[in-house]
């Protein structure tokens, strides 16, 4: 019998990749979206195997819970009629699925044959190396060694059994990205600010 | 009864690899603007199960891993907002969301 | 033989999806009988006694046996599938949601997150529906929904956030284990801002719960029934069940950042912890103590979480419904900034103020919210109330007034 | 006025500038007046401005500026001699007890007193940046002022005669008054040249002359005398060509400017030689340099002469570096480094410098070593190139042609010229630079001048216009003076210099008197019997003919008889150069014939042409007031105490109590080329010339009475007809007639293959250089057409198939940007798994390799 965590990956796994598959597929677009939707909880389930469950929440929040909702509304914005869907040509969509068969060959290919990953061992998640990722990700996102006394960070941290490393302060980058897309959220405001269309009265 | 298999960071590559791909062709195929935007959602997606499978996989990599999966995550909610932006406009200015009519720069 | 594991989540999953069907049982009863009270008649009084126990059971008996319609002109695909999602996002959250010192599925260091990202997705079962639907009423209760929720998420999260930066932790266990002994160790009282956060983050997940006054997506005023106004049967069912327990979930959350979570308030310790070191040695804790310390948490918990439930229902039958517009204004322009200046100023204010006055505030607050709690406690035990005979609203005076006519009761 | 007391010499700075004011004044209002002339109608500013200048009759206001400018400039001049004298005479007061003790710093400082208030210097512009080039000699030119006696009486007779002739002009010049001048002389299809009057103009003209004049005489070096020099020159052409309708006026004026151009070459290169070697063009720097050293007693030494000539030598125990020999190849330059901080220094005139001095006072005066030398023929080179320049301005042999032509300009300009400025200038810089004239150098001034003068005086004889005679007349006495100069009678030549410029403007007037009387008749042949009709102007004219004549008591007597004098003893020392004394001896008597000719033909016998005679009428007062003031001073002018003697006169003791130290030098020593003992005079030139005055003035006089006597048979008592010796001697006539051929010659040696020489330039430019670059031009094209051709045909062939396959190829490739977005992600798969694949290629074979 297959061991439960190779079997949760595999479900997931090929779930996953049925929806993705099915969001290419469908032609509808709301339907494809539901889809998308299923594709990205799945990686955030396959997030959650992998150990780190932040991204995986984060993953949640902000794409299910936030793009989504957000490419849904768009669709209902742009709709004209109920159900839209535009179809492509036959010839496209083999060329398509032509190129893209290559590419999974390539990358599949690259995958499997190299060694250097095939040899990476897994780790156990066990529950201090769970709560070592979380720590340890939002130290390097603050850019502190340790958290003050008086606030200080979840989860038990033992030096002794976690790996030695040094640590990288992702403080800056993190704030210039916040700012960065806060002007890009700002020009995405600007561009989608209801204008009057042309000829159309006061 | 097959040995238990392992499951390796190749499988978690294997799967990001679909999921590019996949997306790769859904932008190839849609000729819907959002369409192609949710393409876009699917190659980074793909990406960032790459970027955490190297994370959890390589111990050198375990932080920068799950910290560049946050960046492209936020990145592709901006990137969305700014893709919506572009595609109301679109389809204010063509009033439609077919992208083969925004063909105005084609030789 | 399966893995340990396995089958404590399954026995999780049991438990949890009996405690959030029979809440929602429970809690539909509640509803009818306080909205019966509030807008003074008695409710349902039939079925099964004296009080109407059974009409949930009976309700939801009649809609597992009526008709499963889909309209024709519905995305037969999203309408089928809009409900289970709406209700799966609002179940998972409870995987995270602890009921007593340790009484949880997954003990999770950033349950809180985790529990705020999974009901988000419950929207997204609300746009299915609307859209999938083919309904105009559905389609704009969708899309309200949608609105809605992706706003009001933002308030939210930055108000959990300031209990989550005073407890340095997003683990839900922990933040409630900070809260152990007496009432003013709660984090309601232990400042001005994490006080103010409490109400913010109640109106932000009443809204997120489109519960009344935010219960636009399904307006029957406006939309007949929203996103749900093609649903029937089970399907329909399925939606209460998620919004009930998206209720109880979010109280929860307001239960263990702000109300102390399953401590009771009125003892210096921890029930569970001490008890088990009661009964048992030093050394050896006793399994029994943790137990029966544990019970008295749960009861506790639970028991709170349901007054804010009540709360919530309490000011649905109370307050107008406002309009869309109104709606995203109170987000968007007051509870957005305000929440942010929370965030702010929970994170400056012990840096910055001498520590009798942090004590002396939190003792204040708690003095006062509990005197302020006791009395309104006993206003409504020892208000007279109006016979139901003799109640009569303000404007049936102004109608037996002179020169309107022969209005009379019935 | 204090200052003008401690400075007087500043009265002739002040008498020169006001000549320049008149000139400004008259420039600035002409001008002005003819800028608003064209709109003098339109505008009423410019009619205004135009009516107030004189609108369009010429006023006399511009005559009058001019005449009161020179006329004060004269008060000047003479308060300024009257102090000259008192101080002149304060000093060789003092100098006449202190030269017998020591000659010591006693007389130096009087002197240099008397310096010191009679001159003046600035830099006018320096050559060079720092300081220390300053200090350098030759680096800065100067102007600068120096009274002496010479300029001084030379200011008063040229301010003198100057306002003579100005208030003369305003009379003679009446034509010019009216708006509309006829001008008879000069013939356009219309008949007579109608143009306006330029009354103004002509007194503009004088008032700049006179300046250019003042400004030479005051000047203390030779570079603000050439500057003057070229002004007066300019001035001269001018006025020759006032009537520059006329083309012989015209071509007279072309003719001086062009003669004077090769004087000015010479005066020039004598410039520039004495810049380059000596540093300095200040006449008393020069001369300190060249000056005849003397020894420890105060006596001039003997052995060298006015110049120290030898060799140079390394060591020498009295003249360390140079060995004085008489005929040596160098000169001697004393230079002295000018004291530190000070660009004046006046000049020590009477500064010793010892030549047998011991070795001691060398150590004491260390200052003396500084000394350089040149060649000895530069410096006559130098000497001869500036007299060039005074050959050109005073008409001496070879360059006299222009003056008898200069006769066109107006009477008074002439007088001007004649008697005053333009031809004393040269006279007056010879006596200037006289230091400067070595031995061999005087020599050739002698000849010249005696050449001229008798060339001028025969040529005289047949002349038959009234002022050409007269024109001849006063080439004839500058012959005079510059043979007097020659022969180291300075005193003599500026003595008659002074003389001649009183009774030359004398007759010039009176001819000019004649002339308006006669309306603008000049022949002679045309007159006669004019005595009764202008009494005062032929008796004026008799006395200038008489004062000319050398008559005894009249001032041309005294001054003629010093040439002579001194050529006699010229003569007698240096027997070989005996023709110096005979010709102007025969010339006397040449002077005296063609003089009285002239008088007789015009005032005496019959009227020749009735039309002349009867119109002809006595001048305006204004002009017969100077007539006769110029008579009077004519006669008076050289009277000293006693009359009769000749060698008494007082302006003659003037001017010799003017000369420079070194012309006081013995020149007889200087003139011998042997070594003469010191005190031993008897030998020299000038004691000869003192003791043969007597005989002199006899041989003069009789020469002078045979002319008379001549003249007065011929012209008068018609005993000799002029007609038969017109025919008796034909050849000599017609030499004579035609000025000794000189312009023929010119035109012959000079003029033709000038103009041959450029007609050659011209055809050679024409045919040559012309067709040179007409052959390149046209080649050019043809060059630049096959050029086009190429650049038509190949090059822009080629960029328009590199242009025509570009735009094919990119509508081609047009085709593959479809602009459906679908289609650029496939094409960026495939590049993606195109990549992929190349790398992994390379990636395999770099691990195999």
């Amino acid at each position: 019998m297959m061991e439960f965590q190779a079997f949760l990956f595999y479900f997931v796994a090929i779930l996953t990749g049925l929806c993705a598959i099915a969001v290419v597929v469908t032609q509808n677009i709301v339907r494809s979206a539901a889809w998308l939707m299923f594709a990205l909880a799945g990686t955030s389930v396959i997030f959650f195997l992998l150990g780190a469950d932040f991204v995986a929440a984060t993953q949640l929040i902000v794409y299910v819970g936030g793009t989504l909702v957000l490419v849904v509304f768009g669709v209902m914005l742009t709709a004209q009629g109920p159900f839209i869907s535009m179809k492509t040509g036959a010839v496209e969509w083999a060329m398509s699925t032509l190129v893209g068969l290559l590419l999974v060959g390539v990358l599949i290919g690259t995958i499997v044959r190299d060694p250097t990953w095939k040899d990476l061992p897994k780790p156990k998640p066990t529950e201090a190396n769970q709560s070592f990722n979380s720590v340890a990700l939002g130290e390097s996102l603050l850019g502190v060694e340790e958290a003050t006394p008086e606030a200080r960070l979840t989860g038990t941290f033992d030096p002794r059994t976690a790996p030695r490393r040094t640590r990288m302060a992702y403080l800056l980058p993190f704030e210039i990205v916040s700012v960065h897309l806060l002007v890009v959220l700002i020009g995405a405001a600007y561009l989608a600010r209801a204008k009057r269309r042309r000829g159309a009265t006061p | 009864m097959n040995p238990p298999v392992e499951i390796g960071l190749t499988h978690y590559l294997s799967l990001g690899a679909v999921m590019f791909v996949c997306g790769a062709v859904c932008m190839a195929t849609k000729r819907n603007a959002i369409g192609i935007l949710m393409g876009v959602e699917l190659v980074l997606n793909g990406a960032n199960i790459n970027f955490v499978a190297f994370a959890a996989f390589n111990p050198a990599f375990d932080i920068e891993g799950q910290v560049f999966a946050l960046f492209v995550i936020v990145l592709a909610a901006a990137e969305a907002a700014v893709a919506l932006a572009i595609v109301l406009n679109f389809y204010n200015n063509h009033m439609t969301v077919d992208v083969d009519t925004a063909e105005e720069l084609k030789g | 033989m399966p893995p340990l594991g396995l089958i404590i989540a399954v026995v999780s999953v049991v438990a949890l999806l009996t405690f959030v069907a029979a809440s929602a049982v429970f809690l539909i009863w509640v509803e009818r009988k306080v909205a019966g009270r509030i807008q003074d008649r008695l409710g349902p009084t039939r079925v099964g006694g004296k009080f109407g126990w059974l009409q949930t059971i009976a309700d939801g008996m009649k809609l597992l046996v009526k008709e499963d319609i889909i309209p024709g002109s519905a995305d037969q695909f999203l309408f089928r599938l809009g409900p289970y999602i709406a209700f799966c996002g609002a179940f998972v959250a409870f995987i995270a949601l602890p009921f007593g010192n340790g009484v949880v599925a997954l003990d999770m260091n950033i349950a809180i997150f985790f529990m705020l990202a999974v009901m988000s997705t419950e929207v997204f079962g609300i746009i299915m529906a609307g859209y999938g639907s083919g309904s105009k009423w559905s389609l704009f209760g969708g899309m309200r929904e949608a609105a809605q929720m992706v706003s009001y998420e933002v308030p939210m999260a930055i108000c959990v956030l300031v209990p989550v930066i005073v407890a340095g932790s997003m683990n839900l266990s922990e933040i409630a284990r900070a809260q152990t002994g007496w009432i003013y160790q709660w984090y309601l009282f232990r400042d001005p801002f994490t006080f103010c956060a409490f109400w913010t983050y109640f109106c932000c997940a009443t809204a997120s719960c489109k519960r009344a006054p935010f219960d636009l997506a399904e307006a029957e005023s406006e939309l007949v029934a929203g996103f749900h106004t093609e649903y029937s049967g089970l399907r329909w069912s399925f939606f209460f069940m998620g919004e009930y327990g998206a209720m109880f979930a979010v109280s929860g959350i307001a239960v263990h950042l702000f109300l102390g979570g399953w401590n009771l308030g009125l003892v210096p310790f921890e029930l569970s912890d001490q008890f088990a070191k009661w009964m048992g040695t030093a050394s050896e804790p006793s399994m029994v103590g943790f137990v029966i310390g544990n019970a008295i948490n749960v009861i506790v918990f639970i028991t709170k979480g349901m007054l804010l439930v009540f709360v919530m229902i309490w000011i649905r039958w109370t307050l107008p419904r406002l309009r869309i517009d109104q709606v995203m204004m109170t987000c968007l322009k007051y509870l957005l900034p305000i929440s942010c200046v929370l965030l702010l100023g929970v994170s400056f204010w012990h840096l910055a103020m001498p520590s009798f006055v942090l004590q002396g505030l939190r003792y204040v607050l708690a003095t006062v919210c509990v005197l302020w709690f006791l009395w309104t406690v006993r206003q409504v035990l020892t208000a007279k109330g109006t016979p139901l005979s003799q109640g009569m609203p303000a404007w049936w005076k102004e109608a037996e007034a002179p020169g309107y006519g022969s209005l009379t009761r019935t | 006025m204090e200052h003008l007391q401690h400075h007087p010499g500043l009265l002739y700075v002040v008498a020169t500038l006001l000549p320049l004011a008149s000139f400004l004044i008259l420039l600035l209002a002409g001008g002005l007046r003819a800028a608003v002339r064209p709109c003098r109608e339109s505008n009423g500013t410019c009619g205004a401005i135009y009516g107030m200048l004189g609108g369009d009759t010429p006023r006399k206001t511009g005559a009058y500026i001019a005449t009161v400018a020179i006329g004060l400039a004269f008060v000047c001049c003479l308060i300024g001699f009257i102090w000259h004298a008192k101080d002149t005479h304060h000093a060789h007061d003092a100098h006449a007890p202190a030269a017998s003790a020591q000659g010591g710093h006693g007389v130096n400082k009087a002197l240099h007193t008397e310096e010191h208030r009679w001159a003046g210097r600035m830099t006018w512009a320096a050559i060079g940046w720092t300081e220390s080039d300053l200090q350098k000699p030759g680096s800065k030119l100067e102007i600068g002022y120096k009274i002496d006696n010479l300029s001084s009486i030379m200011f008063l007779m040229v301010t003198f005669i100057a306002t003579l002739i100005h208030l003369f002009s305003i009379g003679y010049m009446a034509d010019e008054l009216q708006p509309i001048t006829e001008d008879h002389h000069v013939h356009t299809e219309d008949g007579h040249l109608h143009r306006r009057g330029r009354f103004g103009r002509f007194f503009m003209y004088l008032s700049l002359f006179c300046f250019s004049m003042l400004n030479l005489i005051l000047a203390d070096n030779l570079f603000q005398v050439f500057v003057s020099w070229e002004l007066v020159g300019i001035c001269s052409y001018l006025l020759i060509g006032f009537y520059y309708e006329r083309q012989s006026a015209s071509n007279a004026a072309n003719k001086a400017f062009i003669t004077n151009r090769v004087g000015d070459a010479g005066f020039i290169i004598g410039l520039l030689i004495v810049w380059t070697y000596i540093g300095s063009l200040n006449f008393d720097d020069v001369f300190r340099q060249v000056r005849a050293p003397k020894d420890s007693h105060g006596r001039p030494v003997p052995l060298t002469g006015q110049v120290v000539r030898g060799e140079p030598k390394l060591t020498d125990e009295k003249m360390p570096g140079l060995e004085v020999t008489p005929g040596g190849y160098d000169v001697l330059l004393f230079r002295k480094a000018p004291p530190p901080g000070s660009h004046y220094h006046p000049p020590e005139i009477e500064e010793v410098l010892p030549v047998d001095a011991s070795p001691e006072w060398y150590e004491k005066n260390p200052e003396e070593h500084q000394y350089s030398t040149m060649p000895y023929w530069l410096l006559v080179v130098a000497g001869l190139g500036i007299f060039l320049g005074c050959v050109g301005k005073s008409a001496q042999f070879p360059l006299q042609v222009w003056l008898p032509d200069a006769m066109e300009g107006p009477t008074p300009v002439s007088a001007l010229i004649h008697a005053a400025t333009m031809v004393a200038a040269g006279v007056y810089l010879v006596g200037r630079i006289y230091p400067l004239l070595t031995w061999d150098s005087r020599l050739v001034i002698a000849y010249t001048g005696a050449i001229t003068l008798f060339v001028a005086a025969t040529v005289a004889i047949v002349m038959t216009d009234i002022k050409k005679v007269l024109a001849y007349s006063t080439v004839s006495q500058l012959g005079y003076m510059m043979l007097a100069l020659g022969v180291g009678g300075w005193a003599a030549g500026l003595f008659h210099l002074l003389t001649h410029a009183f009774f030359k403007a004398l007759l010039f007037l009176g001819s000019g008197s004649v002339i308006y009387g006669c309306h603008h008749e000049q022949e002679m042949p045309k007159m006669g019997g004019l005595f009764k009709k202008m009494p005062i102007t032929a008796i004026t004219m008799l006395i200038g003919v008489l004062t000319i004549a050398g008559t005894p008591l009249f001032s041309g007597w005294y001054s003629k008889d010093a040439v002579i004098a001194h050529t006699f003893g010229f003569a007698y020392v240096h027997p070989r150069h005996g023709i110096l004394f005979l010709l102007p001896l025969i010339t006397a008597g040449i002077t005296t014939f063609y003089m009285f000719r002239m008088w007789f033909l015009t005032f005496t016998g019959k009227p020749r042409d009735h039309h002349v005679h009867e119109h002809a009428h006595e001048s305006p007062r204004l002009m017969t007031i100077p007539l006769i003031l110029l008579a009077i001073c004519s006669v008076g002018v050289a009277w000293g105490w006693p009359v009769w003697d000749a060698e008494a006169s007082a302006l003659e003791a003037h001017v010799h109590h003017a000369q420079h130290h070194a012309v006081v030098a013995d020149f007889g020593a200087m003139l011998n080329d042997t070594a003469l003992p010191a005190g031993k005079n008897e030998d020299t030139e000038r004691y000869w010339s003192q003791k043969l005055h007597g005989s002199a003035g006899m041989l003069a006089l009789l020469a002078a009475g045979l002319g008379f006597v001549f003249a007065f048979l011929t012209y008068k008592s018609n005993v000799l007809d002029p007609a038969d010796a017109k025919a008796q001697f034909p050849a000599v006539h017609r030499f004579l007639h035609h000025k000794w051929y000189f312009d023929e010659a010119y035109s012959v040696l000079l003029v033709r293959p000038a103009l041959a020489v450029a007609g050659w330039c011209s055809a050679f430019d024409a045919r040559v250089i012309d067709g040179f670059v007409n052959r390149f031009a046209s080649f050019s094209v043809w060059i630049a057409n096959g050029y086009g051709k190429f650049d038509n045909g190949i090059v822009d062939g080629l960029v328009n198939v590199i242009g025509n396959t570009t735009y094919r190829t990119g509508t081609w490739l047009r085709h593959v940007q479809t602009g459906y977005l679908r289609s650029y992600v496939l094409f960026l798969v495939l590049a993606l798994i195109g990549l992929y694949v190349l790398l992994s290629y390379f990636v395999s074979l770099a691990s195999l390799g």
